[in-house]
């Protein structure tokens, strides 16, 4: 559990055109299978890092980058990005931005990145009928992907982005444009993934969510790296309100409890632990 | 919702075609009726063309076409060329603000005879073909996958654009844009309609770039593939014979014509 | 501001029934929450406000009158309307400009637009962005850019469609901030949201829409202390408010400090027994 | 990262990066929307080469020209085939308008009316000669058709008919087609335009601390 699967050495961004930088001096290392998350305000460089670890940063956003991301120990500056997306993919905010505009149906839209690297129809058909299932769509197969639902589509990303058999995810606010029920069947299969070994590297605004799922949290404000630390520790730490970010009511309410000496231990970050936590605290 | 295609799923002979086959038919019947001398040949494949439109199960909807397109272009024609061509010489009607010619006329038939059999095959393959499979086709003959994804891509993008242009159409009614009133106030009104859908695809054509670039467009020296099947049959190997064989004897029956 | 639903139904061109028979009044200024399931209705519903949809029967009645009488364009001047996408809206090369056109379009004077420019500008934190392109502005202040310029309209509603969606920290406070300075200048907020945090804190009434009917309507307290029938249409109260029903506080706790307060009353209560 | 000079079909391979081929479709598309806007607005007008001006000051003469022809393929395909011939109008003034601009002619308001004046002459001459050769004077009974027609009863002139026909349409509608795709042009962010300028005019430095 603890080899190094992705790792960032002093990376720093600037756009061309940009007057700052996006982010600066980020370094960080993910573990095979960790579920790992990024969090900061809005326009604090979470979203410029994602593809910088997915290799569109350098290979094509235009500007100047410094440092290095290494991926099982190659560093991504000496690959490109359509053989990194067998390492890592990306999945980012807007579902209909991430389909290829080349299919009329989704079985012909998950092969698709497959048909650009060659790969031969009979191995095809057996990854799209795999991935389809994985994603739950394999009710939808048939179907023209711009006909679909924002939660459906997404999921038709997740399956191009998965076909590709990358070991790492990067999820950049993937569920933003969903609503709850779509979020929620996206996030299962993010869960069953991570269960099976899949790293994930997650960027999102919901902390309760963050909170449930992450291992480690890298905290960025104005494209400084803040903290990286459990969610337990980064919540816990009443420094982070000041660094812009929503803390749980989990956790606020073990705070709370915590003041009136109700409670003993690291914060909650989880419904049931908490309400077990409010109930024994109620007994005391 | 816009269509994306004239495409009609059946199961007809020309439907499982080769698209190739029906892109040989295009030029090779095409090209034979303009060659040949005589207006009549080209009417005859027009019919021909019927017939192949009855097999595709596509007889009405192929007769509105040929219909809507003939009828008034005939009709414009004939009078533009056969009142004022300048190569009238044999006058067959007297309509006192002009003089009809055979000239003229039977060039206004030969026009739109030509411009029938062109158009009347483009629309057979386009009812008959799931573009997807066009394009595969045509990959699988080497074209470049850059072409296809353009061709495929407009025919995605556009509708999916119209559908947004109606919700922007909403939003900038909600802060005051009228599109009735005066033609300057309807132009007016076009900027904030039409702004909004090309500043934001500015951003959404970054990010579809990016999608294209982590499924691996544009990779240099592999032999892309495609999902959906594209393999010629003996059968469509046979047709793209037969029709070269007819454009060469239209050819040679043409060059016979001139100099016997 | 007075808005009248009477017996709306709407059905759209493909024959699916969005809202069967509506009928409430949303009067004065306190803050409405229309919430409930994806295709419960919402959308459908809040667009017969200033008329982009028309009623297929009923009828919708602003200040008395109804709907049908004026154009979208024409009830801009007093039903403001908030598009989830700020790319669905902007379209011009600076703030200042997006702000300018919506009253420039109803006619407001050049005097009170300078002068409203200046307040809306700082309430939506854009006063030193107004020479920015709207393109060039983070997602959250693109956003307060599009309500700056319905706001600037000065109408006596406006609407959210999904204000929330994709906000911060600093942006969810905004919010708030403009929600309770609106109602403060005697404005009327109508919003639809899935994000129950920000209702229950902001809202003082909601409607809980399911399969186009009005399922729960009534104070923020009150429609959510029916947890079971909210299940119906999938709407989940707040964590703060789940942990407090999983507890058994017996009050229905949005804040920390209500639940703080249900919690001592409670444990207060335990140790006299 | 850095451009190096290239020969001639270098310099148009290098055009079609995947960033100016995404943007194709999407220019196709703002022709077509502006077509149809136009309509829905009851504008007598086409102003269908909005998406070609803008893809030409973007992406350079031949993404332009590629965006005319499959516009016109776009409408073959899905509303008439009598639009395919007249690709060749839409290619021309991709290249026109893409040249010029190439040439700084965007940068002043006389240069803008300059291509627009470029563009409506080579418009006309191209898509009389297909109307005439092709067509015989005449697409459909179209407005145009007609009014076509009417100039010929009365001139007793094919020829001159359709070129005048065809001029004042160009001209009208080519020039507010300038006129919005320049003011839209104008507006485009930085932020988006650094990533498409192939002239290095902006701040390339090094990333210091």
């Amino acid at each position: 559990m603890n080899d190094t699967i992705l790792e960032v050495k002093d990376l720093s961004f600037r756009y061309r055109g940009a007057k700052r930088k996006a982010f600066q001096h980020i370094s960080f290392d993910v573990r095979k299978g960790e579920f790992f998350c990024i969090v900061g305000a809005n326009g604090s460089g979470k979203s410029t890092l994602c593809n910088a670890l997915v290799g569109l940063i350098p290979f094509y956003f235009e500007g100047r980058m410094k440092g290095d991301v290494f991926i099982n120990g190659k560093n991504t500056k000496e690959s490109s990005i359509a053989e990194l997306s067998s390492e890592i993919g990306l999945v980012f905010q807007n579902p209909f931005n991430q389909l290829s505009y080349t299919a009329g149906t989704v079985e012909e839209e998950l092969a698709y990145g497959l048909g650009n690297k060659g790969i031969p129809r009979e191995e095809m058909k057996k990854r799209v009928a795999k991935v389809a299932k994985m994603m739950r769509i394999d009710h939808i197969i048939n179907k023209n992907p711009l006909e679909l639902s924002g939660g459906q589509v997404q999921r038709v990303a997740f399956g191009s982005t998965f076909i590709m058999e990358p070991e790492i995810l990067v999820l950049d606010e993937c569920t933003t444009q969903l609503d709850p029920l779509g979020s929620e069947e996206i996030f299962d299969i993010v869960k069953d993934l991570n269960k099976n070994g899949i790293t994930v590297i997650m960027v999102d605004h919901d902390m309760e969510r963050v909170a449930r799922c992450a291992n480690r949290i890298l905290v960025l404000e104005d494209g400084n790296q803040v903290a990286i630390d459990t969610p337990e520790k980064i919540f816990g730490n009443p420094d982070m309100v000041a660094h812009q970010i929503d803390v749980p009511d989990y956790v606020s309410i073990c705070q709370e409890l915590k003041n009136r000496g109700l409670f003993k231990g690291e914060v909650e970050v989880e419904e049931e632990p908490t309400i077990q936590a409010v109930k024994e605290a109620l007994k005391v | 919702m816009a269509k994306t295609s004239n495409y009609v799923p059946q199961d007809s002979p020309l439907d499982r075609m080769d698209p190739r086959a029906k892109i040989y038919a295009i030029f090779c019947l095409g090209i034979a009726a303009i060659i040949f001398p005589y207006y009549q040949f080209s009417y005859l494949i027009v019919i021909g063309l019927f017939i192949a439109a009855g097999i595709a199960k596509l007889l009405k909807k192929f007769t509105k076409f040929m219909l809507a397109f003939a009828i008034p272009i005939l009709i414009m024609l004939i009078f533009i060329q056969g009142f004022y061509s300048p190569k009238n010489v044999t006058i067959i009607a007297d309509c006192g603000f002009a003089k009809l010619g055979l000239e003229g006329v039977e060039y206004a038939l030969k026009i739109v005879g030509s411009l029938l059999v062109f158009l009347g095959s483009f629309y057979l393959m386009t009812t008959t073909t799931y573009t997807g499979r066009l394009v595969a086709a045509l990959v699988d003959s080497g074209m470049n996958m850059k072409v296809g994804y353009l061709v495929l891509a407009c025919l995605n993008v556009v509708p999916q654009m119209q559908r947004r242009m109606l919700i922007i159409q909403e939003a900038q009614a909600a802060r005051g844009v009228d599109t009735q009133g005066t033609f300057f106030s309807r132009l007016k009104a076009y900027i904030p309609l039409l702004g909004p859908v090309v500043m934001s695809s500015f951003t959404d054509a970054q990010e579809r770039g990016m999608t294209l670039e982590t499924r691996g467009f544009g990779v240099k020296n592999v032999k892309p593939t495609t999902f959906v099947e594209a393999k010629k049959r003996t059968s469509d190997r046979v047709v793209q014979i037969l029709l070269v064989v007819f454009l060469v004897a239209t050819i040679a029956a043409t060059v016979f014509l001139k100099f016997a | 501001m007075k808005i009248e639903l009477k017996e709306l139904r709407h059905v759209y061109p493909t024959g699916e029934e969005a809202l069967k028979g509506i009928s409430t009044v949303i009067e004065g200024t306190e803050p409405v929450a229309i919430i409930g399931q994806n295709g419960a209705g919402k959308t459908t519903l809040v667009k017969h406000f200033n008329g982009i949809l028309r009623p297929s029967s009923g009828d919708v009645l602003l200040n008395g009158e109804s709907i049908k009488t004026r154009s979208t364009a024409q009830w801009s001047k007093l039903v403001g309307y908030v598009f989830q996408n700020p790319d669905d809206q902007l379209f011009l090369d600076s703030v200042k400009r997006e702000m300018e056109f919506g009253p420039r379009q109803v006619g407001m004077p050049e005097d009170k637009i300078a002068q409203r420019l200046k307040v809306i500008s700082e309430l939506c934190g854009l006063q030193d962005k107004l020479d920015m392109h709207p393109f060039d502005l983070t997602s959250t202040e693109k956003k307060f850019c599009t309500v700056a310029s319905v706001v600037m309209m000065d109408p006596e509603v406006v609407i959210f469609d999904e204000p929330t969606c994709g906000q911060d920290v600093r942006g969810n406070e905004r919010l708030s901030k403009i929600v309770q300075s609106l109602k403060d200048a005697g404005k009327l907020c109508i919003t639809i949201s899935h994000d129950m945090k920000f209702v229950v804190n902001n809202f003082e009434r909601a409607i809980v829409l399911y399969k186009g009917k009005i399922l729960l309507d009534g104070k923020m307290k009150d429609v959510f202390a029916q947890p079971d029938e909210l299940s119906k249409t999938f709407v989940s109260p707040p964590p703060i408010t789940r942990v407090a029903i999983g507890a058994e506080l017996g009050e229905t706790a949005f804040t920390i400090p209500e639940f703080m307060k249900a919690f001592d009353a409670k444990r207060g209560a335990a140790k006299h027994e | 990262m850095k451009t190096e000079k290239v020969g001639f079909i270098g310099g148009i391979k290098e055009q079609f990066s995947t960033k100016s081929l995404v943007l194709i479709p999407i220019a196709v598309g703002i022709n077509l929307i502006g077509g149809t806007l136009a309509s829905a607005l009851k504008l007598p007008l086409f102003l269908d080469m909005i998406g070609t001006i803008i893809s030409a000051a973007l992406a350079g003469p031949w993404v332009a020209a590629l965006v005319g022809l499959l516009t016109n393929v776009f409408l073959a395909l899905v509303s008439n085939p009598v639009y395919l011939p007249y690709s060749l109008v839409s290619i021309g003034c991709g290249l026109v308008t893409g040249y010029m601009i190439r040439g700084g002619m965007f940068k002043k308001v006389w240069g803008v009316v300059l291509t627009w004046l470029a563009c409506t002459l080579l418009s006309v001459a191209i898509s009389s000669t297909i109307t005439v050769l092709v067509f015989g004077g005449a697409t459909g009974a179209t407005g145009t058709s007609v009014f076509t027609a009417t100039l010929i009863a009365a001139t007793k002139n094919i020829v001159k008919s359709v070129v005048a026909t065809s001029m004042i349409e160009n001209l009208v509608d080519r020039g507010i087609a300038f006129l919005i795709a320049y003011i839209l042009l104008k507006r485009i962010p930085k932020r988006f335009m650094s990533q498409y300028s192939v002239e290095a005019n902006f701040d390339d430095a090094e990333i210091d601390d």
